[in-house]
């Protein structure tokens, strides 16, 4: 977890170069020395206000992260409150590290998307690394055993952009990264998304989802409680990571002040898995009152949160926190952004039980403060009282933007542009093979090989169908999760955009099975305080939110990262929608892939001609116009519930949602090595239109035919169309639309197109 | 023909977790002396370079360009003939 | 029903692949797994020891090195030398390369990657007490989650290993996905009682994993310990 | 105090897959003067010892018992007063 503003964040107080003695409050005020920490000058005044006098730098440090967006959501805010945030099962929604959702047997889910975009555009590999090190920090501290990851990254085109060749090798570093961190700790990464578009050249986005497993009887919260009760310091020595050293002398970051740049965080994944078994084992003893990752903004965001939350506050000796660099200041202790750590509040005279624990895994702990009455984070240094911060001013009341929103006249118009402007291409056979090339639709298997997806040996279904699913230990159950969100519906028209995202990732539970319970978010924009972003995010969150209130889906946790832009140029505003479900037997675990020749394939819901930001679109046009699919609430939510009905007769075989790419794309991407199609599809539409449309609320199902009548009967009862389009077919990939042969191609071929163009781009 | 030889260490303000993990190993194998571990790359590279200055130049911008990630790691170079 | 076979299944910081082996060896009557942390000194008393995959001290240095000068390492060289049957998986066979228990070493796959996919395997010696329940030549899918799974040693050795028979398992033709010399996936000592194999059999237990056929490994063993002497 | 610096090569006759993609970068990228590069690691450790040769003999029983392993690695050390 890191902060994301690039201008707004701990991280980047690495800009923060001071001289070698720290500056004065009356220095900070008059050199303005808190632009630096991402406070503007009314923030800043705003602080010496509610202070009744000037801040010194570590408490100006403070006020500066806390107040950051990733800390207060400032311009945020007003917009999450639109979410649906509570539901039957939910046990704990948005406020601590991640949500809670009640599965029954007395266990509960964990789950939640956290983002690191700026760090990973710096440092690829540790950026990522420090990512997943960070959400699965988020989990466990919920108490709860991380079960899987999940990630969801952006980046530019491999080839032919100017910045392709960092694009490569930041791809290249992030996949390792991730693969490092989650691999070494022991938590499969079992599914995600990458997707590629020129606006995330200088701007990629590295975000991950952790879920994890606990039994209600151990969930733990970051709320401090009983004065006078032992602040324990748990997990690795506090370095200088994230934050520039006092003692580089005052320059401005540029080409040859390269070796003086800050220092990366660097992930540990091996402390990691020391630090994740030594917390689950002090968790069984009950000994803890209180626990809260240390992520963003360390030691400072852990400690003031934990004594708000509990309406206390936290007296911290500074000479016992654990360090690793030699005289580090108090402002660096406090804003260190160091992996690894955890802070804890136990019941007084405890602590030889936590300590034993740490011990036994070799992981440092030791007491470094303790609750107070007084509501502020006090801080002692040397011997000497050095801070004094109150919490409802760091915390509580923390401002709040109300930023201007405007449709940009340029989304009118590229609204009103048709989406289609071409004839049908002659060879559609080539345009397939074009299309399944694409990086964003090929195979992401160079990816997800990468990642081990199986360890703990609860993985039902891995990577490569819509939706992982993870078998509950000790139950009969498991959980089926997806994250996904296509941006390019979002830029043609947030509104939409925002409700077919939510949709799509709801859809890909069900189609594995199981009942979505609850979701998370990412949400990545650029800066919000040029109304057209704020519009984009306005817009989007109120598609999204509509659709959660419709699909009766709360809003469990999430994460803000704004400021995503390049030289001015924003991202495709990405909301990344992340879902959890349940599959209640595990009989009924279904994935996308063919099971058997002479199935009947069955398409679900109407096409229609929608191409606007569409995969077809793009590689014909090279750009995105028109308005994207429309989405109907009502249609989506019967769709889920004729699905579910249908998977839980045992009457499919496979189900798949279309998305990106279409029915063409999705017969192929259900198609085994074995397993293809013939398919006669009957259809008003252009053929190349309907094979490539993105009609959203449709589904691609194999079923026995002896099945067919009660399936279409489901579907009818639910006021769906369906209708039988083909059979599973042994090595074929055969496609008939309105009488003309369209595609007639050897499945081996297409599959090894499909399967080898990711790392050809790659490594060409 | 020059021998090259470049050492990649991670600069002095990054974690370096295995030199911290093999440090720990060390004392635990009775080798209380250790003080400091740093784990670092040696990478040797044989050049066809007429002078040693211009095999150091070589070098040089192979490291900027591919050995060394400059945003965590310093390196020192040293050639000798072969 | 019959005697149980006492099983220690070793857990060094690090280990992630140890409850899975765990649960693989539970799933036999027969096995009585016991977990057994890396500070223990003796290994006295079981019959059988199984040395999981995981990230043994995070792999630094190089790959089960630390682990290999481990206490419970130590007692596992004595009783390797008393006959006892030693399974290594993935960073257990790394380890028991490091320990000297097993000849070779295991480099950097080719691909530099770490590679995680379902692999054929052919069974290169069904006569060992590993992979009796398995015919010669079968081939079976087996899982394989690793970075460092590229098998090489010298000439000698390798000769030795094939005249030996002591190639138990092999990647497929075609398969290899880490570089491994002769596709070499698994090998056992000499005296046929220590195993090492980068695959993992424990992946592959049951249908809904995608392949059971990692069972029959475990099977061959429950059979070879409870064999008539 | 002593610092010293254990270099670790891989033998011969061992593969270098490492030195090896290095080399095909390299070779990519226009250096193609890179004849042959072989990728090792560099432990530096700091000693608490007396003496260089203390230092030495402390540092050479390391590598034994865990640095190296002199199945596939071989090794050069160098002592310095720190
Ligand atoms: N970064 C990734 N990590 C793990 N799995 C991935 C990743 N990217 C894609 N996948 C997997 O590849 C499959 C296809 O993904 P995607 O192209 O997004 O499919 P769809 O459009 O059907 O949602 C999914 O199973 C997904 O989990
Ligand atoms: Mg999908």
């Amino acid at each position: 977890m890191s902060v994301q503003d690039p201008r707004v964040t701990a991280s980047f107080l690495n800009e923060l170069l001071f001289p070698m003695t720290e500056p004065t409050p009356e220095q900070i005020k008059a050199e303005q020395v808190y632009l630096k920490m991402g406070l503007t000058p009314a923030e800043y005044e705003d602080v010496v206000q509610r202070l009744g006098r000037l801040p010194n730098l570590t408490e100006t440090g403070i006020f500066g992260v806390m107040w950051s967006e990733h800390c207060s959501y400032k311009n945020s805010r007003p917009l999450l409150g639109r979410f649906p945030t509570e539901g039957p099962h939910v046990l704990q929604g948005p406020g601590e590290g991640a949500g809670v959702v009640d599965i029954g047997d007395g266990w509960a889910v964990v789950f939640k998307v956290e983002s690191h975009n700026h760090p990973s555009a710096v440092e690829p590999h540790q950026g990522a690394a420090t990512g997943v090190g960070g959400i699965l920090r988020d989990i466990f501290s919920m108490g709860a055993r991380p079960v899987a990851i999940l990630n969801s990254l952006r980046f530019g085109p491999l080839q032919g952009d100017p910045r392709s060749t960092r694009t490569r090798y930041l791809l290249n570093h992030v996949v390792g990264g991730i693969a490092g961190y989650g691999n070494c700790i022991g938590v499969p990464t079992v599914g995600g998304e990458v997707d590629f578009h020129p606006s995330y050249s200088g701007n990629p986005l590295v975000n991950a989802m952790g879920v994890g497993l606990v039994r209600h009887d151990r969930i733990q919260h970051g709320r401090a409680s009983g004065v006078g009760n032992p602040v324990i310091y748990v997990g690795a020595a506090t370095g200088r990571d994230g934050i520039h050293g006092a003692t580089f002398a005052s320059e401005e970051l540029n080409d040859e002040s390269e070796s003086k740049r800050p220092s990366v965080q660097v992930g540990d994944p091996f402390m990691g898995k020391l630090l994740l078994e030594a917390c689950l084992e002090c968790y069984e003893t009950g000994a803890l009152l209180a626990v809260q990752d240390m992520g963003a903004a360390g030691l400072t965001c852990s400690s003031t949160e934990m004594g708000y939350k509990g309406q206390l506050g936290m007296e911290l000796n500074l000479d016992d926190v654990p360090q690793r660099a030699e005289n580090m200041s108090t402002y660096e202790i406090m804003l260190s952004e160091s992996q690894e750590r955890m802070l804890f509040v136990a019941h007084p005279g405890r602590e030889p039980e936590v300590f034993a624990i740490c011990e036994k895994w070799g992981v440092p702990a030791k007491t470094v403060g303790h609750v107070i009455a007084d509501p502020v984070l006090r801080l002692r240094h040397h011997g000497e009282a050095v801070a004094e911060v109150p919490l409802e001013e760091v915390c509580g009341n923390t401002p709040l933007y109300r930023r201007d929103s405007r449709k940009p006249q340029a989304a009118e118009e590229r609204q009103q542009e048709p989406a289609v402007q071409w004839d049908q291409p002659s060879e559609l056979r080539m345009v397939f093979r074009s299309l399944l090339q694409r990086p964003e639709l090929a195979s992401k298997a160079w990816v997800y090989r990468q990642y081990d997806s199986m360890v703990r040996t609860c993985t039902e279904v891995g990577p490569g169908s819509d939706a992982a699913v993870i078998r509950v230990e000790g139950t009969n159950k498991a959980l089926a999760m997806s994250i996904d969100g296509n941006s390019r519906y979002v830029f043609l028209d947030p509104l939409i955009g925002g409700r077919t995202a939510v949709a799509e990732c709801a859809r890909n539970v069900v189609c594995a099975g199981a009942r979505p319970l609850a979701l998370t978010n990412g949400l990545n924009f650029g800066s919000p305080e040029k109304p057209e972003i704020f519009w984009q995010l306005e817009q989007a969150v109120t598609g999204m939110s509509e659709a959660c209130a419709a699909l009766k889906l709360p809003v469990t946790g999430g994460n803000v990262s704004l400021y995503n832009e390049t030289e001015g140029a924003p991202i495709l505003p990405t909301p990344m929608i992340g879902v959890v479900g349940l599959v209640e037997d595990l009989s009924q675990v279904t994935s996308q892939f063919f099971q058997q020749a002479g199935d009947t394939l069955m398409l679900v819901g109407k096409t229609h001609e929608e191409l606007g930001g569409s995969a077809y679109q793009e590689l014909m046009l090279g750009r995105l116009t028109g308005k994207p699919p429309e989405l109907d609430l009502d249609t989506e939510r019967a769709l889920q519930e004729g699905l579910l009905e249908a998977i839980q007769h045992g009457w499919l075989r496979s189900a798949h949602d279309l998305s990106h790419g279409g029915l063409g794309l999705a017969l192929l991407t259900c198609s085994t090595e074995s397993l293809g199609v013939n398919v006669s599809w009957q259809t008003a539409l252009r053929p190349d239109l309907a094979l490539f449309s993105e009609t959203q609320s449709r589904l691609l199902l194999s079923l026995a035919p002896e099945h067919l009548h009660e399936v279409e009967a489901i579907f009818r009862k639910h006021g769906l169309f369906c209708e039988p389009i083909g059979t599973v077919a042994e090595a074929s990939f055969r496609v008939e639309v309105r009488d003309q042969l369209v595609l007639d191609e050897s499945l081996s071929d297409l599959r090894r197109l499909w399967q080898e163009a990711l790392a050809e781009q790659l490594e060409a | 023909m020059m021998k090259g030889m470049v050492t990649v260490m991670l600069k002095q303000d990054v974690l370096d977790v295995q030199g911290q993990a093999i440090q720990h190993s060390l004392h635990a194998l009775g080798f209380e002396q250790a003080q400091k571990v740093r784990i670092g790359k040696s990478i040797e590279v044989e050049l066809e370079a007429s002078t040693p200055e211009e095999a150091q130049a070589q070098l040089k911008a192979m490291c900027e360009k591919l050995l060394v990630n400059d945003v965590i790691e310093d390196y020192t170079l040293q050639v000798q003939e072969a | 029903m019959a005697r149980t076979i006492r099983c220690a299944v070793l857990v060094f910081p690090g280990s992630n692949c140890d409850s899975d082996l765990f649960k693989a060896a539970a799933a036999f009557p027969e096995f009585a797994p016991e977990f057994v942390w890396h500070t223990t000194d003796s290994l006295d008393g079981f019959e059988l020891v199984l040395v999981p995959g995981g990230f043994s001290y995070g792999d630094y240095l190089r790959v089960g090195a630390v682990a290999a000068r481990s206490p419970v390492v130590r007692a596992l060289q004595k009783v390797a030398a008393e006959g006892v049957r030693v399974l290594g998986i993935c960073n257990g066979f790394q380890i028991l390369t490091e320990a000297g228990l097993l000849p070779g070493t295991l480099l950097h796959n080719t691909s530099l990657k770490f590679v995680c996919e379902t692999t054929p395997l052919e069974v290169g010696n069904a006569q060992t007490a590993f992979s009796s329940a398995y015919t010669a030549g079968q081939v079976v899918q087996v899982p394989v989650a690793h970075g460092e799974g590229n098998y090489f040693c010298d000439p000698q050795t390798l000769e030795q290993l094939e005249a030996n028979g002591q190639v138990v398992f092999r990647y497929a033709a075609g398969r290899n996905p880490n570089g491994s010399l002769n596709r070499i996936a698994g090998i056992c000592n000499e005296a046929g009682n220590v195993l090492g194999m980068m695959p993992h059999p424990e992946r592959a237990m049951a249908p809904w994993m995608g392949s059971a056929d990692g069972h029959a490994l475990f099977a061959s063993l429950r059979d070879a310990l409870l064999a008539p002497a």
